[in-house]
């Protein structure tokens, strides 16, 4: 059988399929339908200093082969995680990766600082790309100065592996991923949502109470898989790939693009059963073709014309 | 509820056309159904239907634990149900289930209330049902803006007393239910001690406010457009006195007292 | 009957919709299915000052609820449109207007003189934002500055309504649009095509011949309708929209965001005779609510809440 | 050809499986059909396929007047062939057509052979068809993986000399269609004075390397990557001579003396 043990920094992942973002909870309400020890790790919640309520209803609308959300950070702070929910979760058998957000470097600081001291907490995503939340979020993401100062001020209280989540909004993600990169990030994911927007015609209004929201689902995947093979290759570090992907197929997509691991958002909800499925998926692939490690798949795409 | 969750293909024994807006569903379960409540919902994959992304929302509308089966009560709105409403018979149907809490059950002595509309209908039969099977029998206000919106009227009233009201007149008391005779009569009289209410939120909204004025309790069982259905995404949520709630799983019944805006 | 005309500076249409560059041909493609006439316009195949032969085959994948393309502005150069294209379609009762692109500035002005002599040419849109060449295009869009230099550098030559197309690989597209603005830019368009890729994990290459390309179709619909919107509050010249609509309820999604005419772009492969049923379906849209003009519609999306 | 472009929707009169690969769909024109030639083919829009957005070419397999219905051969690739496979008798399906050129037809005394692969047959069995009518008796090579890939193979022997090989040895010679016997015999020695080759690129072009080696004119029907079918969008090219041309319509058959990399 194929070896998917993959290395980020520190990070041991027994395959490259980890779970997005605020697409898989807190891992629970996922534990009636798989067996949460089986994945690479799960990423939970955007978690803030501070509890957040998020944004008004409604926060959902979909679109063509997608969805826009405008959440926008709700979560109960991250003292309640640290007391309340890691608790629950820490006797997961797999790498529990905790998304931190703020509005200004130092809540970013403060609350990788808390996360730093959990046992059970092996890595941080470093969210500096959320779009639904006025202040902070995409704001770092799609500046490389910004970016670089949050990063920098992260790392020098954050021991653990550090992952920077990056936006897609952006003119060119290469500028960005680099300047994290020379502030100390361990890795790079990506893409965080497309900036989008919807109407309805009959109410002539926005469908989110916010107006724009976050765009994901399979729609976004060819930005997304853009983003990850250009910014494979421009930094050294391995590069975490999401956006779209519902199958196997689209995961192995992302790793000949250059993805050492991968996330699965959206796709959750249409099949909370998919993590596992594109596990198999993945060896089955490998298997097939007698690849004996996943680490030989990475950034595999071939460039020579036929 | 605790009971849990699950992913199975469920196989169309029925699609009964009610008219042209409305349609029952008959579903098998593949595995022994678990005790299934008021309220709680289930979500469908609708394959190859346009534009239909996510899966849909629809509540339980009646159960029989011996043939395994459930049914649904569907309005198509838009594409999602418009193909749910073709399918054939035998064709099989993903469905995650079952979701979200359910009606609280009052004891034997209490008077209740069932007011709903439209595709509010589904869960409130159900209710009424399990009511009856309790030995409680409901007074039931059903409204809709004409005859056509008004559904199994003769179900529900195996279950109870049954009430009618359509905007256009075209069945029972002409007006919207708020106006019926039956709360002004009943509710105000304080022979009501409970309303379980489901529907178009503007209908339900009026119905808390009536109740809330008359200091009688009431459930409402919410809509919200939902990504994941399992607590998972927080799309769904609304705002309650403790804050926001997932109404696809801290929900969809909610305590009216509890929700921000239906004072 | 619901009065569709709508002006752009001195650019007069019956309607508000256009068919977008690259996906109609030069109209004649078209003819068997609708009557050209009753369009609001049609814009041409991107033009070059030089003829060019555009990338290699493949050129076309299938994504997610869209495509990518790497045409790559094949075309027979400017020259050849005035002689031997030009004659043939300035028959048609309706706004033919040029797309035109170059490497340099000097190529887009060059380009641009030579169709201010067109008579019937009433407009060209400047294309500042295609993402599959490899020296200029994009590369003007992405920049304000550059944008600026391009669009005052035509403005000087080019004395008819001058419409300057952007680029939604920006991190703000208001910037690229205000710059655009100020040069003298009668109006913007946008969106073209967002930066895309897509790989066969069979053959483990990219589905184009260029790796990465332009990504079109109701996928980017929730992107385009932001910018639109996020561009109409930014500027008072007259906004183009399009990205995505494949019918008339988008369409008017975009008017409602501040759209003053929209483009079917990709929709025209899917039904030739889209366009005209999208006339239809507007005029329909502003009937059923007793909407006297079109130009009521605009930027008409109600903002207070419910 | 200058036959006007036409979309409408045809009816489903017929689906035939062949085998587990192709199957064969037969459809009825809403109008009388104006006259179509080898090669040509339709655009078909796919209602409600996963994944497919765009309209599928397909080339026209046979045609019928009388009926007013053309026939389809059909292999199944992806979704969207898989959706069609199961398409039921009466359903409708939007359709574009005719597009493109076609072969070119020989004079009368010309001997000609037809080299397919595949659902190469679709084209070439029309134009086997074709020649018949005018008086040409065609010799047939048809090639394929295994006895699965040679379709229709009656219906080709209706119209010429049909010969066979299969990679497996399944029917026929053992080997690919460039080992063939016939090749070496006819070809060789000069007897033949035109190929028409359709199927999959490899083998086209290795028919086209003999045709040129023995000065044998050679036209070959080219598929690409299509998303309008209809000349306007620049996505289907092929570098020829007289450089980048579209082979949705100044195709899909070129001389394969014009095609680059083809010498
Ligand atoms: C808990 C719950 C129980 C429900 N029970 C029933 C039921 O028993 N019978 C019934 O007919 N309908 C029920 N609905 C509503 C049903 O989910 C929507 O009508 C359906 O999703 C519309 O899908 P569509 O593709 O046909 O229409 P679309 O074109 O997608 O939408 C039409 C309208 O339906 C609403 N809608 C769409 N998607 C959702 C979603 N994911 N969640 C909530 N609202 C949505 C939107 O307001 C939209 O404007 C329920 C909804 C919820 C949340
Ligand atoms: C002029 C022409 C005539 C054709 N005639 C026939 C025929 O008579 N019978 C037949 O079985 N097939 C024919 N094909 C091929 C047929 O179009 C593809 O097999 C079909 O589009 C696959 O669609 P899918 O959704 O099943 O598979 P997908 O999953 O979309 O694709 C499977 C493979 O098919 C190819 N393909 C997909 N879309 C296109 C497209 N738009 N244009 C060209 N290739 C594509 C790709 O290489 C892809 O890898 C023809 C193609 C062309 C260009
Ligand atoms: C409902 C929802 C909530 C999300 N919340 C967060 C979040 O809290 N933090 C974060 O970094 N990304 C968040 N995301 C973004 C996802 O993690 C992911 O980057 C994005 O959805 C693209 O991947 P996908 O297309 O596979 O979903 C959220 C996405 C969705 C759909
Ligand atoms: C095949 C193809 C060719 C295109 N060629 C051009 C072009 O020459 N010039 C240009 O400005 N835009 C070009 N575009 C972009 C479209 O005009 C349009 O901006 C884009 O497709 C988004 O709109 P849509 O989603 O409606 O297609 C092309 C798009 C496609 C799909
Ligand atoms: S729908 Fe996802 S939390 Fe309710
Ligand atoms: S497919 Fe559009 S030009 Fe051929």
């Amino acid at each position: 059988m194929a070896d998917l043990n993959i290395k980020i920094k520190n990070l041991e992942l027994k395959n490259p399929v980890l779970t997005a973002s605020g697409t898989f909870g807190y891992g629970e309400e996922f534990e009636d339908f798989i067996d949460i020890n089986k994945l690479g790790g799960i990423i939970v919640k955007g978690t803030t200093l501070e509890p957040r309520q998020g944004n008004p209803y409604p926060r959902m609308a979909e679109t063509a082969s997608g969805m826009l959300n405008a959440v926008g950070l709700q979560n109960k702070g991250v003292d309640v995680f640290i007391n309340d929910i890691y608790p629950k979760i820490k006797k997961y058998n797999t790498n529990v990766i905790v998304n931190v957000s703020g509005s200004n470097i130092k809540e970013y600081v403060k609350t990788a600082e808390k996360i730093n001291h959990l046992d059970k907490i092996p890595a941080i995503e470093l969210n500096i790309s959320c779009p639904n939340v006025k202040q902070g979020g995409m704001a770092f993401g799609t500046n490389a100065k910004s970016a670089a100062e949050v990063t920098k001020a992260v790392r020098e209280v954050y021991k653990k592996t550090l992952i920077v989540k990056l936006s897609p909004n952006v003119t060119d993600i290469t500028e960005i991923a680099k300047a994290v990169e020379a502030e100390g990030a361990d890795s790079v994911s990506l893409i965080n949502t497309l900036l989008g927007m919807a109407v309805d015609v009959n109410t002539q209004r926005p469908l989110l109470s916010t107006v724009t929201g976050g765009l994901s689902g399979p729609c976004v995947k060819p930005v997304a898989l853009r983003m990850v093979w250009q910014v494979f290759n421009a930094v050294k570090i391995p590069v975490i790939g999401l956006g779209g992907i519902m199958n196997a197929n689209d995961a192995i997509e992302f790793i000949l693009a250059g993805a050492t691991a991968i996330q699965i958002g959206t796709a959750n909800f249409i099949d909370p059963q998919i993590s596992i499925k594109i596990i198999k998926g993945i060896e089955k692939y490998l298997s097939e073709r007698n690849i004996s490690s996943i680490n030989d798949l990475i950034g595999g795409l071939k460039m020579e014309s036929a | 509820m605790t009971t849990k969750k699950q992913i199975q293909d469920f196989i169309v024994l029925n699609n009964k056309k009610i008219n042209s807006d409305y349609f029952e569903l008959e579903l098998k379960a593949p595995v022994k159904l678990p005790e299934i409540f008021p309220a709680q919902f289930i979500e469908i994959h609708i394959e190859n239907a346009k534009d239909t992304f996510l899966r849909r929302p629809i509540s339980i509308h009646d159960i029989d634990y011996d043939k395994n089966t459930i049914t649904l009560l569907i309005q198509i709105k838009g594409e999602g149900t418009k193909t749910l409403s073709k399918i054939e018979k035998d064709a099989s149907l993903n469905i995650i289930y079952p979701l979200g809490n359910s009606f609280s059950i009052p004891d034997k002595k209490e008077k209740v209330l069932l007011v709903g509309g439209g595709c509010g209908s589904a869960p409130l039969l159900f209710l009424a049902k399990y009511l009856f099977n309790k030995n409680i029998i409901p007074y039931i206000l059903i409204g809709g803006k004409s005859e056509n919106d008004i559904l199994k009227i003769e179900n529900f009233g195996e279950y109870g007393n049954v009430f009618i009201t359509t905007e256009d007149g075209s069945l029972g008391f002409k007006g919207i239910v708020t106006e019926h005779p039956l709360l002004k009569k009943e509710v105000e009289k304080h022979n009501i001690s409970k309303i379980y209410t489901c529907g178009p939120e503007p209908m339900m909204k009026a119905i808390a406010k009536i109740a809330n004025k008359n200091n009688i309790a009431c459930e409402a069982s919410l809509e919200n457009m939902m990504a994941c259905g399992i607590g998972a995404c927080l799309c769904c949520v609304v705002e309650t006195t403790s804050g926001n709630q997932r109404v696809c799983c801290d929900g969809p019944v909610f305590d009216v007292k509890n929700l921000k805006g239906w004072e």
